[in-house]
C-alpha cells in the first residue's frame, strides 16, 4: 500500500510542474502590472519602477520562473504582491477553513445523495425516481448564491435558528490549536462550546455548497444501483432470501458506489470552485475569497500558489479515491 | 448584538503596516491603532494638532518644526519620542510605498531629524504647499519595537504586516488577524487623549469583513453587525432606516465620481466631442433616481465644499440638443459616429456599471456607439500608464488622500503626473501646468486658492473629463451606537468617539 | 402416497413488454418426490429460468403469474406473501444453486459474509455455530482448506470451487428442496463430472428433493431420476429418465434426442425456429416444426396423457391413441 | 504435400507488466512450445479445458497476438515475427470466427452494414451482391441484413459471423468454439453448415472446441491441449478409441453421455488445473495424474511420436488398454 | 415509431424536450416575443426595481428594464455559450480521449498527463488570463470554459475506450483488417456515445452557470447584454429587497439547465440500439 501511494505521488509531480509552467505563462500574459498593485493607490511612476526592480519583475521570464521554483521547493511561495504578506502563511491560515467546509459539504452530499440515489433506483421509472431526477438536475442548476441568500433569509433571519455568517461567533476566540482546523482544535482543547458554535456556523454554508455535489452523487449512485441490480449475484441473493433492506443497502450499494467514489475526485474540483461563491456570501475565511481577491488584483504569487494548491489537493483527492476504491473492492487491492 | 463588542463588517486592510498601504481599509484600521502628528477632524475637515502640539514653518516653506505632546505612550507602555517620529517618516520614505508618494520628491530621509526628544524637524527640497495637509498620512510607529523585528533590512515590513506598534485609541489583539477577513481590537486605556470625554466607549471591536452587500445588510438588520462600510447601496437605505435596530448615517464626503476621457488619443482629442459627451450624461437622473438623491452634483474635479473649487464655474448640464450640436461639430472635424467608443467599468463596483449603462442608453439616442468593457482595477491602473493603452473612457472615484486641491486638480491635470491612474485623461495645457506648479510651491492657503480655482476653470472649459457628483457616504450603524463622527479624510472610521449601549 | 416435494400444475406466466404480453410459460406441470432428482430439460429461451424464478417468487416486475398452482410440500407458494417467502422459503426450505458460479457471488464481500448472511436469517442459532456448520459443509463438498475459505473473496476461487461453495450455501439451512439452474454449464467437463457426482451423493445422503434445470440431455442421463421436457414454455413430456431416453414419446423429445451426437452420426437439426413467446400460436407450440403435425394441433392445447405408468405426454397424437 | 499452415514450437506469453515502482506482474505462458501442421482441406480439432490456451493459439496464428517464440508458416512461407497490423496483412487468407459470435459484432451496426464493411476494408467491390450471396450461403434470408445483433438468436449470430468472413474468401478458417452455448438442435445445423461451406469454398478449418462429442464427429485430427501445451495429437478415431495421454482419457471419461450413469467407471479426475501463471515444474498434469512419477514432476515431456500418435507423456497409456 | 413511443413514455425526458424547444423558440424569435425588446439596451430611470405587475410580469431591474423581456432576450446568448463551449470541448476532448484510450505508450501517457494539468487548472485563473489576453468578452469566456472543460470529455472517453478496446467486436474488426481510424470513429465512438451525451448535457448546464460567474467577475458577458448570469450577479446588491431581480433570471438558468439534462438522459436511452429492447 505504501508503495502504491509513493508511486502515485511520484507520478503526480510532472503534472504539477506542468501545471505550474502553464499557470506561470498564463499569468504573465495578464497585462496588469504587479508592480502597480504593489506600489498602491497613489503611487508615482518612479515608485512603480523602483518596485519593479526591487521585486525582480524586470528580469527575463525564465529567470523569474527559476527563482519561483526554487522558492516553491522550499515551500516559500513569496510575498503577495497585493498585501506584502507571505502567501504560504495566508494560505496555511485559510486552507483549513476551506477544507472543513468542502469536507462537510461532501459529507452532506454523500450522506444524502447516496440514499436518495438508491431510493430512486429502487423505484426506477416511478414517481420517486422522476422526482429525484428532476430535483437532482435542479440541484446542479441552481445558482449557489441565490440559494445561499434564500437560506440566510429563512434560517438566519426569519427563523433565527442559525447564524447568518462567519465561522465563529464574535464573542468566541478560536482555540488556536495544533491543526488549524477549527472543529478539530476545539475538540482537542475540549472546548465543546466552540465546537457547537462552529458547527452551527458550518451548517448553512456546507448545505449550500453540497447541493450541486449532492445532485451529482445521487445521479451516479442511481445509475450504479440500476446497473448492479442487473447483476447475477443480485438475483442469487434474492433467490436465497437475503432480507431486502440489507441486500440493497449493503450488498448492492457497495457494488454501486464505485462509480460514485470515482466521481468524487472530479467533484472536489468543482466544490472548491463553488466555495468561492459560498465563502463570499457567508464570509467564510477560506481560500475562495482569497483567490478572487488575487484575481482582481492580478496577484501573481497568490494565483500561482493557489493553482499549485488546487493541483495538489486534486491529486491528493484522487489518490484518496483510489485508496477508497481499493478498500471497497478486494480485486483492486490485489492489483488486478 | 454581542454585548461589549462592536462588529464592523468593513474589510480589514490587506496587511497591518500603515506605511505600506494607504487605502480605505487601512484608514479604517490605522486611524484607530495609530496616531499621526496631525489629524483631520469634522466635516468639512479641519486639521488638528494630534501627537504634535503645534508646528512652525519657515517663511520660504522649506523648514518645518513640530513640537510633540509630552506623556504619549505606545501600547506596550514605551514613551513616544521624536525619535519614533523620525524613524516613522524615514521608514515611509525608505519603503517607498503608497503613503510615501506625497513626500518622495520633496523630502530626503536624512532631512527628517530630531533636535531634541520632543521636536521633529523637516527640511524640504523645495517648497510644497500640501506638505502640512499630507502630514496626517504618516502613522507614528514604535521605533524600538519595529527595529527589534527588522530582518534583512526590510525595515520590519514583514513583521509589521501582521503586528502592530502604535499608540492609538484601540490596540490590535495579537493573533486575531486573518488577512482581509477579520481582526480584533481592544480599547487602549492609556491613550494620550484619555477617555474622559466618552462615558461609554466601545470596549472591543471585531472587524469581520462582509463581502456581499446582502450579507452585510442582513447582518445589520438582525443585529449581528453594528457597522458597515460607508458605501451602502442607496437602494438599501430605506429598508435599513425602517428597521428598529439599525440606521444609516449620511454624510457628504469629498469623493468625486468621474468619467474619464483619454484626451491624448482620438476621438477624445476633439473638444467638441468631449463636450458632446459631457452634455449627454443624465446627471440628475443618475443622482436622483439611481442614487436616490444621496449625492451632490459636483460640476468640477474638486469637491464642492473644499477651498480651491470655483463656486461660480458653470458645469455641463444634461442637454441632448446641445450634445447633438457638439457632436455635429465633432463630425465636421472628422469624428465618425459609427466608431465604437469603449468605456471600462470596474465590474466589482455596481455603480460604475449603472452609470455606463445609463450613459450608453442616452448616447445611443444621439447616435454614439458606446461599448461597455468590464474590467478590474488592477488592469485599468496598469493600462493607464501610457496613453496608447489607456482606455477611451473609464469610471472611478477620487477619494480624499489628503485634504488639499492638489489631491484632485493638481494630481489629475498636471501633465507631470501622466502615467498615474489619477492623471489618466492625459490632459495637457501649459497654462494649467504652470498654475498648478506655482500653487504647489506656496504655503499660504489664501495665495494658493485662486491659482487652483483658475486652473480648475480652465480644465473645466477644456472639458477634460465628465465630473458627476460628490459622494454622500452611507454607513449602516446599529442604533445602540451613538456619537458617530464623520470626516471625509478617513471616511468616519475613527471610533474613539463612539458610544455603545450594551 | 407421500406428498410431493414440489408439484406444479397448469402454470402460466406472462411478461408485459413494449410489444404486448409475452406468454413465457404456458401450462407447465410436473412434480418431484422427496429424495428424487427431477431434470427439467429444454432449449435456451424455453423458460427454464423463468420457471425457477416463478417458484421462488422473484419474477421481474413486469411478469405476472396468470394461472396455475405451485405446491411446495402441500402448501401453495402463490398464497405466501413476499415477506413470508423471504423468511420461510427462499434459502431456508428451498435451496438454490445458480447457473454461473462466476457471476453469482458478490465480488466485494467475503465468502463467509455472504454465506453466513443466508444462515443468519434462516436458521436459528448463533454466529459461532453457523460458521462451524458451514465449515463442515464446505468440507463435505470437498472444498480445500474450508476454515480459511470463509475469509476469502470469490475471485480467489476457481469456478469449480465456487460452485461447491454455492452448493454448500444451498444446503446450509437444511432445505427440503434444492433448485439448481444449469449449475454446470459454465464449468469444464472434468469439473462438471465432479460436481454431478457430488450432487448425487448429497441428495442420496440427505434425502432431499432436487429440481435440476439443464439443456444437456447427457447430464440428465447421468444425474436425474426423472425428466420433464419443456418446449417454448410448455411441458411436453415427463417420466423416468431411462425410459424416456430409451423410448421418447413426444415428437419434440424424439427430435431433440436425434440431434444428440451420441445418437446420430450425421448432423440433423430440427428445422425451423422456436416461436417467439409474443406471437405464440394457440395449441401445441411445436406443431409448426413437427413432422407429424395435424390441423388439430394448432387449434387447441393438447391434454396430458398417461400412456405408461409414471409417464405423461402432452400431444394430440396420444389423445388419438388413447381414444382408440 | 506442404501443409497449408504450420506452427513450429510456438510460444505466447500474455499480460506480463513491468511497472515503474511497485509490484510487477509476471507474464502468463498461455501457449508453450506448440507444433502443428494442417493439411489443405483438413479439419484439425483443438480440444482442452477452459484457459488452456486455445483461443490464444488461434489469435496468434491469425496475427492479432504476437508470438514470443517459434515460427508460423503459411503455404511453407514464414509469416511470423511481425507486428499485429503487418501480420494481418500477410495472413489475410486466414480468418477467425470468435468464440462469442454476438459479442464479436458491433451492437450499433446492422448486419448488412457489418458485412459490407468487411468487404469495404478489403477493397472489394460489388458489395450488395456479395452480401446477398454469403447471407444465402449461411442460410439467412436477405431481411436479416436490416436487423441488429441483439435481435438475432445465438445460432443466427454464428451464421452472421461466418458470413462475414466468407465474404472475404478465406482459405484457412479458425473456428473458436463455434457451437458453445448453442442448443443441440441449432448446433447440428451450424455444423452441417460448416461442413457444406468447407466443401463449397474449399476451406481448411482449425476447429477449437471443448466439446468432445462434436470434435469426434467433425474433425480429421485432434490436438489435446493442457495448460498451453499439446499433450496428444492424433487422428480423431484413434484418440477416441485409444487415448494415450492420461489426461486425454480423463477428459473422454468425463463427458456426459446419453447412456447414463457410469458408477463403475474410474473416479472423476481429482482437483483442477493449476493456474497458468504459476505452473509447477515438470509435466503440468502431474499433480492430478494417477500415473505420475518423480520424473514427471522433474521434467516436462516433449511431444513425441509413439505408435502413430504424438503424445507428450513419460508414461503413456498402452494401446491395448482401449 | 416504437422509438418515439418509448421516448414519450419517459416523462422527464419529454419535459426536457419541451423546455429545450421553448428555449430554442425564445432564442430564435426572442426579439419578436419580448414585450419590450428595446430594453436590451435602453434604460428607464423612472421605473427602477418595480416589483412584478401586469405591465412587467417579472418586475423591472436596476435600470428600469423589463426583466421578462431581458429573460427572453437572454435565451439566445445562453444557448450560444452552452452549445459553443460544449461543442468545442467535445471537439478537443473526444478525439484525444479516443486516441489515448486506444493506443498505448508514450503518446497516450502524454495526452493523459496534459489532461491532468488542464483538469487541475483553476477555471477562474485561466478565464482571467484569457480575458486579459483577448479582451474581456463572451468569446474569451467561452474559450476559457472550453479549455477547462475538454479534459472531462477526454477522461470519460479515455476510460470507456480503454474498456472497449478489449471488446470482442474490436478484436474481430482487427481480425478482418480494419484500420485504427475506422475502428475509432465508426465503431468505438458510437458505442461510447451515451456517457458522452450525459457529460455533454451536464456540461451545457454547468457552462451556463460558470459563464454567469465569469460575467460577474468581469470576464464574460458585458452589460448591457441581457445575459441571465450577469443579471443574477448584478441583482445581488439589491437582495433581499428586490427578490424578483435575482429570481427570474435565476429560474431561467435553472429551467434551461434542467431541460438540457432531462433531455440528455432521455436521449442516451434512445440512441442506444441495445436499449431498444423491452425492459
Ligand atoms: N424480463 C423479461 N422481459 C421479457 N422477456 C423475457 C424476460 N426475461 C425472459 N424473457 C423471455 O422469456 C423467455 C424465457 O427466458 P428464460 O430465461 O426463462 O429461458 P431459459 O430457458 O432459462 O434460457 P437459457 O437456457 O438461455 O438460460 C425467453 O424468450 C426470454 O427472451
Ligand atoms: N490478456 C491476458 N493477460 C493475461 N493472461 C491472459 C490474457 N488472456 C488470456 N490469459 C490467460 O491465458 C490463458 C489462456 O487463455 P485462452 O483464452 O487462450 O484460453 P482458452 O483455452 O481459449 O479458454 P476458454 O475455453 O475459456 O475460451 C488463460 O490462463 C488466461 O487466463
Ligand atoms: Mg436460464
Ligand atoms: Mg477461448
Ligand atoms: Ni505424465
Amino acid at each position: 500500500m505504501a508503495g502504491f501511494i509513493a508511486r502515485r505521488v511520484l507520478l503526480v509531480l510532472p503534472s504539477l510542474l506542468g501545471l505550474l509552467v502553464v499557470t506561470f505563462l498564463l499569468i504573465r500574459t495578464v497585462p496588469a502590472d504587479p508592480a502597480v498593485a504593489l506600489a498602491g493607490d497613489n503611487a508615482t511612476p518612479e515608485q512603480i519602477e523602483a518596485i519593479r526592480r526591487q521585486y525582480g519583475l524586470d528580469q527575463p521570464l525564465l529567470v523569474q520562473f527559476g527563482r519561483y521554483l526554487a522558492g516553491v521547493a522550499r515551500l516559500d511561495f513569496g510575498a503577495s504582491q497585493f498585501s506584502g504578506r507571505p502567501v504560504a502563511a495566508d494560505i496555511a491560515q485559510r486552507l483549513p477553513a476551506t477544507l472543513e467546509l468542502t469536507f462537510a459539504a461532501l459529507l452532506i452530499g454523500a450522506g444524502l445523495g447516496i440514499p436518495l440515489g438508491v431510493v430512486a433506483a429502487m423505484n426506477h421509472n416511478r414517481w420517486p425516481d422522476f422526482l429525484l431526477r428532476i430535483l437532482s438536475v435542479g440541484g446542479i442548476a441552481i445558482a449557489a448564491f441565490w440559494l445561499a441568500i434564500m437560506l440566510q433569509l429563512l434560517f438566519a433571519m426569519q427563523l433565527g435558528w442559525l447564524p447568518l455568517r462567519g465561522q465563529l461567533s464574535v464573542g468566541l476566540t478560536p482555540p488556536g490549536g495544533p491543526t488549524g482546523f477549527l472543529l478539530l482544535d476545539s475538540l482537542l482543547h475540549g472546548r465543546l462550546d466552540i465546537l457547537g458554535d462552529a458547527l452551527r456556523h458550518l451548517v448553512l454554508p456546507a448545505v449550500t455548497l453540497s447541493v450541486g455535489g449532492l445532485a451529482t452523487i445521487a445521479r451516479f449512485t442511481r445509475a450504479g444501483v440500476l446497473d448492479t441490480l442487473q447483476k447475477d449475484f443480485v438475483l442469487y441473493e434474492r433467490a436465497v432470501g437475503f432480507p431486502r433492506r440489507r441486500m440493497v443497502w449493503i450488498y448492492v450499494l457497495r457494488n454501486s458506489v464505485v462509480a460514485t467514489v470515482s466521481q468524487i475526485g472530479l467533484l472536489f474540483g468543482s466544490l472548491i470552485a463553488g466555495a468561492v461563491v459560498v465563502e463570499a456570501i457567508y464570509d467564510w475565511p477560506g481560500i475562495g475569497s482569497y483567490t478572487v481577491q488575487a484575481i482582481l488584483t492580478a496577484d501573481a504569487k497568490v494565483m500561482l500558489a493557489v493553482t499549485l494548491l488546487v493541483g495538489v489537493i486534486y491529486a491528493a483527492v484522487n489518490i484518496l479515491t483510489d485508496l477508497a476504491l481499493a478498500l471497497i473492492d478486494p480485486r483492486i487491492r490485489e492489483g488486478r | 448584538a454581542t454585548p461589549g463588542v462592536l462588529v464592523r463588517s468593513d474589510s480589514p486592510p490587506a496587511n497591518l503596516d500603515p506605511h505600506q498601504l494607504f487605502d480605505v481599509p487601512m484608514m479604517g484600521y490605522a486611524l484607530n491603532a495609530y496616531d499621526g502628528l496631525y489629524r483631520y477632524e469634522n466635516n468639512p475637515p479641519e486639521l488638528q494638532p494630534w501627537l504634535a502640539e503645534g508646528h512652525t514653518a519657515s517663511a520660504d516653506g522649506l523648514e518645518w518644526e513640530f513640537r510633540l505632546r509630552p506623556e504619549v505612550r505606545f501600547h506596550d507602555g514605551a514613551p513616544l519620542t521624536a525619535e519614533d517620529v523620525v524613524y516613522s517618516f524615514r521608514r515611509v520614505l525608505a519603503l517607498g510605498k503608497a503613503p510615501a508618494s506625497a513626500f518622495l520628491g520633496i523630502l530626503k530621509p536624512e532631512n527628517v531629524t530630531a533636535p531634541d526628544a520632543r521636536t521633529v524637524r523637516f527640511r524640504l527640497e523645495r517648497a510644497y504647499g500640501p506638505f502640512l495637509a499630507a502630514i496626517p498620512i504618516v502613522a507614528i510607529v514604535n521605533s524600538r519595537l519595529v527595529r527589534a523585528n527588522e530582518k534583512d533590512g526590510d525595515h520590519g515590513a514583514a513583521w509589521l504586516a501582521g503586528n502592530e506598534a502604535g499608540s492609538g485609541a484601540y490596540a490590535f489583539v495579537p493573533g486575531s488577524l486573518t488577512t482581509l477577513e477579520r481582526l480584533d481590537m481592544a480599547r487602549f486605556e492609556g491613550h494620550f487623549l484619555g477617555w474622559s470625554d466618552n462615558p461609554s466607549p466601545v470596549p472591543r471591536i471585531a472587524v469581520r469583513a462582509a463581502k456581499e452587500t446582502s450579507t452585510g445588510v442582513l447582518g445589520l438588520l438582525n443585529g449581528s453587525i453594528d457597522w458597515t462600510d460607508s458605501y451602502l447601496p442607496t437602494d438599501q437605505v430605506e429598508q435599513i432606516q425602517g428597521s428598529r435596530v439599525a440606521q444609516v448615517a449620511k454624510d457628504v464626503s469629498m469623493r468625486t465620481f468621474i468619467i474619464r476621457m483619454n484626451n491624448a488619443r482620438a476621438p477624445f482629442t476633439s473638444l467638441n466631442l468631449r463636450k458632446a459627451m459631457a452634455h449627454a450624461f443624465n446627471y440628475d437622473g443618475f443622482i436622483q433616481e439611481i442614487l436616490k438623491g444621496y449625492a451632490d452634483r459636483n460640476a468640477g474635479p474638486i469637491p464642492n465644499q473644499l477651498w480651491g473649487a470655483p463656486k461660480d464655474a458653470p458645469g455641463y448640464a444634461y442637454d441632448l440638443d446641445k450634445a447633438r450640436h457638439f457632436l455635429k461639430l465633432a463630425q465636421a472635424e472628422g469624428f465618425n459616429p459609427r466608431q465604437q467608443i469603449r468605456i471600462h467599468i470596474q465590474s466589482q463596483l455596481e455603480q460604475t456599471n449603472q452609470a455606463a449603462q445609463l450613459f450608453q442608453s442616452d448616447l445611443q439616442s444621439i447616435g454614439v456607439n458606446l461599448r461597455i468593457v468590464a474590467d478590474t482595477w488592477a488592469n485599468i491602473v496598469s493600462a493607464t500608464a501610457k496613453p496608447e493603452t489607456s482606455p477611451d473612457m473609464w469610471i472611478h472615484w477620487v477619494s480624499t488622500y489628503f485634504v488639499d486641491p492638489e489631491n484632485w486638480v493638481g494630481q489629475m491635470y498636471d501633465s507631470r503626473f501622466h502615467g498615474t491612474w489619477k492623471a489618466s485623461s492625459f490632459y495637457r495645457n501649459e497654462k494649467v501646468d504652470a498654475l498648478l506648479q506655482r500653487a504647489r510651491g506656496l504655503v499660504a492657503q489664501a495665495e494658493r486658492a485662486p491659482l487652483y480655482e483658475e486652473a480648475t476653470r480652465q480644465v473645466m472649459a477644456d472639458c477634460a473629463d465628465i465630473w458627476v457628483y460628490n459622494t454622500v457616504e452611507l454607513r449602516g450603524l446599529a442604533r445602540r451606537l451613538s456619537g458617530y463622527r464623520f470626516c471625509p479624510a478617513g471616511g468616519g472610521a475613527e471610533m474613539r468617539w463612539l458610544q455603545m449601549k450594551g | 402416497m407421500t406428498v410431493p416435494a414440489l408439484a406444479i400444475t397448469g402454470l402460466r406466466v406472462g411478461i408485459r413488454s413494449d410489444e404486448g404480453m409475452a406468454r413465457i410459460l404456458d401450462h407447465i406441470a410436473f412434480s418431484i418426490a422427496p429424495g428424487c432428482i427431477l431434470g427439467v430439460v429444454g432449449e435456451s429461451g424455453c423458460g427454464k429460468s423463468t420457471l425457477i424464478r416463478t417458484i421462488l417468487g422473484i419474477l421481474p416486475p413486469a411478469a405476472e403469474i396468470v394461472a396455475g398452482s405451485i405446491l411446495f410440500e402441500g402448501e401453495d407458494l402463490r398464497a405466501f406473501s413476499e415477506a413470508e417467502l423471504n423468511r420461510a422459503v427462499r434459502g431456508s426450505r428451498i435451496g438454490f444453486v445458480p447457473q454461473d458460479p462466476y457471476l453469482a457471488l458478490n465480488p466485494l464481500f467475503t465468502i463467509g459474509a455472504q454465506l453466513l448472511e443466508v444462515m443468519r436469517w434462516h436458521a436459528p442459532g448463533e454466529r459461532r455455530s453457523h460458521s462451524t456448520r458451514l465449515v463442515e459443509l464446505l468440507r463435505r463438498v470437498q472444498l480445500p482448506d474450508p476454515e480459511a475459505a470463509l475469509a476469502r473473496y470469490p475471485h480467489q476461487f476457481s469456478g469449480g470451487q465456487r460452485q461447491r461453495l454455492l452448493i454448500a450455501a444451498a444446503l446450509a439451512c437444511s432445505p427440503r428442496l434444492v433448485i439448481a439452474d444449469e449449475p454446470t454449464t459454465a464449468l469444464d467437463v472434468t469439473t462438471q463430472q465432479q460436481i454431478l457426482r457430488l450432487l448425487r451423493e448429497l441428495v442420496d445422503e440427505l434425502g432431499i428433493a432436487m429440481l435440476f434445470v439443464t439443456h444437456d440431455l447427457g447430464v440428465v442421463a447421468e444425474l436425474c431420476d426423472e425428466v420433464s421436457v419443456i418446449y417454448a414454455g410448455q411441458t411436453v413430456e415427463s417420466g423416468p429418465t431411462a425410459a424416456m431416453l430409451d423410448r421418447p414419446l413426444h415428437p419434440y423429445t424424439r427430435a431433440l434426442l436425434a440431434c444428440h451426437p451420441d445418437r446420430s452420426e450425421g448432423f440433423t437439426g430440427i428445422p425451423g425456429a422456436v416461436p417467439s413467446p409474443l406471437r405464440a400460436p394457440p395449441g401445441c407450440r411445436f406443431a409448426p416444426r413437427c413432422a407429424g403435425a395435424r390441423p388439430a394441433c394448432t387449434g387447441r392445447s393438447p391434454a396430458p396423457q398417461w400412456p405408461e405408468p409414471g409417464r405423461s405426454v402432452d400431444c394430440i397424437l396420444y389423445e388419438a391413441k388413447a381414444a382408440a | 504435400m506442404t501443409p497449408i499452415l504450420e506452427v513450429q514450437d510456438l510460444s505466447v506469453s500474455l499480460g506480463g507488466r513491468r511497472r515503474w515502482l511497485g509490484r510487477s506482474i509476471p507474464p502468463v505462458q498461455a501457449v508453450r512450445g506448440v507444433s502443428l501442421a494442417v493439411a489443405p482441406g483438413e479439419v484439425l480439432g483443438i480440444v482442452g479445458e477452459s484457459g488452456c490456451g486455445k483461443t490464444t493459439l488461434g489469435r496468434t496464428i491469425l496475427g492479432l497476438q504476437r508470438e514470443s517464440g517459434g515460427e508460423i508458416l503459411l503455404d511453407g512461407k514464414r509469416v511470423s515475427g511481425l507486428a499485429p497490423q503487418a501480420a494481418r496483412r500477410v495472413r489475410n487468407s486466414i480468418h477467425y470466427v470468435h468464440q462469442d459470435a454476438g459479442a464479436a459484432l458491433d451492437p450499433w451496426w446492422s448486419i448488412g452494414r457489418t458485412l459490407e464493411e468487411a468487404l469495404a476494408i478489403q477493397g472489394i467491390g460489388d458489395r450488395p451482391a456479395r452480401v446477398a450471396e454469403v447471407l444465402a450461403a449461411v442460410g439467412l434470408d436477405a431481411g436479416a441484413a436490416r436487423r441488429y445483433p441483439h435481435e438475432l438468436s445465438g445460432g443466427q449470430l454464428r451464421r452472421v459471423a461466418l458470413a462475414r468472413i466468407l465474404a472475404l474468401r478465406p482459405r484457412v478458417v479458425i473456428l473458436d468454439e463455434p457451437t458453445s452455448g448453442l442448443d443441440m438442435s441449432v448446433q447440428a445445423m451450424v455444423l452441417t453448415l460448416l461442413r457444406d461451406l468447407r466443401v463449397r469454398y474449399g476451406l481448411t478449418y482449425l476447429f477449437i472446441s471443448h466439446d468432445l462429442s462434436v470434435v469426434r464427429r467433425f474433425c480429421d485430427r485432434v490436438a489435446i491441449m493442457y495448460l498451453g501445451r499439446v499433450v496428444e495429437l492424433a487422428p480423431t478415431a484413434e484418440v477416441f478409441a485409444a487415448p494415450r495421454h492420461p489426461y486425454t482419457r480423463s477428459l473422454l471419461e468425463a463427458a456426459p453421455r446419453l447412456t447414463g450413469r457410469r458408477a463403475a467407471e474410474a473416479a472423476p479426475l481429482a482437483g483442477e488445473p493449476p493456474s497458468a501463471a504459476r505452473l509447477p515444474p515438470g509435466c503440468a498434469f502431474a499433480p492430478r495424474c494417477a500415473r505420475s512419477s518423480a520424473a514427471c514432476r522433474a521434467e516436462d515431456p516433449a511431444l513425441a511420436l509413439r505408435d502413430g500418435a504424438e503424445v507428450a507423456c513419460h508414461h503413456p497409456l498402452e494401446r491395448a488398454m482401449a | 415509431m416504437l422509438v418515439l413511443r418509448k421516448f414519450l413514455r419517459d416523462i422527464p425526458a419529454v419535459i426536457g424536450a419541451v423546455i429545450i424547444l421553448f428555449v430554442v423558440i425564445l432564442a430564435l424569435f426572442g426579439p419578436w416575443i419580448a414585450p419590450y425588446p428595446e430594453d436590451a439596451s435602453a434604460s428607464h430611470l423612472l421605473r427602477r426595481l418595480k416589483p412584478p405587475s401586469a405591465a412587467y410580469p417579472f418586475g423591472t431591474d436596476n435600470l428600469g428594464r423589463d426583466i421578462l423581456s431581458r429573460v427572453i432576450l437572454g435565451a439566445r446568448g445562453a444557448l450560444k455559450v452552452a452549445l459553443v463551449v460544449v461543442g468545442l470541448a467535445m471537439a478537443i476532448g473526444v478525439p484525444l480521449g479516443l486516441l489515448a484510450g486506444y493506443e498505448r505508450g508514450v503518446l497516450a501517457e502524454a495526452i493523459m498527463r496534459v489532461t491532468d494539468v488542464f483538469l487541475a487548472l483553476p477555471q477562474l485563473i485561466l478565464a482571467l488570463a484569457l480575458a486579459q489576453l483577448l479582451g474581456p468578452s463572451v468569446e474569451s469566456a467561452m474559450l476559457a470554459l472550453t479549455l477547462t472543460y475538454w479534459p472531462f470529455f477526454t477522461r470519460i472517453v479515455h476510460a470507456e475506450t480503454q474498456r472497449l478496446r478489449n471488446a470482442l467486436f474490436i478484436d474481430a474488426l482487427q481480425g478482418i483488417g480494419a484500420g485504427t481510424p475506422r475502428i475509432l470513429l465508426l465503431h468505438i465512438l458510437p458505442n461510447i456515445l451515451s456517457p458522452i451525451i450525459v457529460r455533454a448535457t451536464i456540461g451545457l448546464g454547468f457552462t451556463i452557470l460558470v459563464a454567469a460567474v465569469l460575467g460577474f467577475l468581469g470576464m464574460g458577458a458585458t452589460p448591457p447584454d441581457p445575459d441571465w448570469g450577469l443579471a443574477v450577479a448584478q441583482s445581488r446588491t439589491y437582495l433581499p429587497n428586490a427578490w424578483w431581480f435575482a429570481t427570474f433570471p435565476g429560474l431561467a438558468i435553472l429551467i434551461a439547465v434542467l431541460g438540457f439534462n432531462l433531455l440528455g438522459d432521455g436521449l442516451r436511452d434512445l440512441v442506444d440500439p441495445r436499449l431498444r429492447r423491452s425492459r
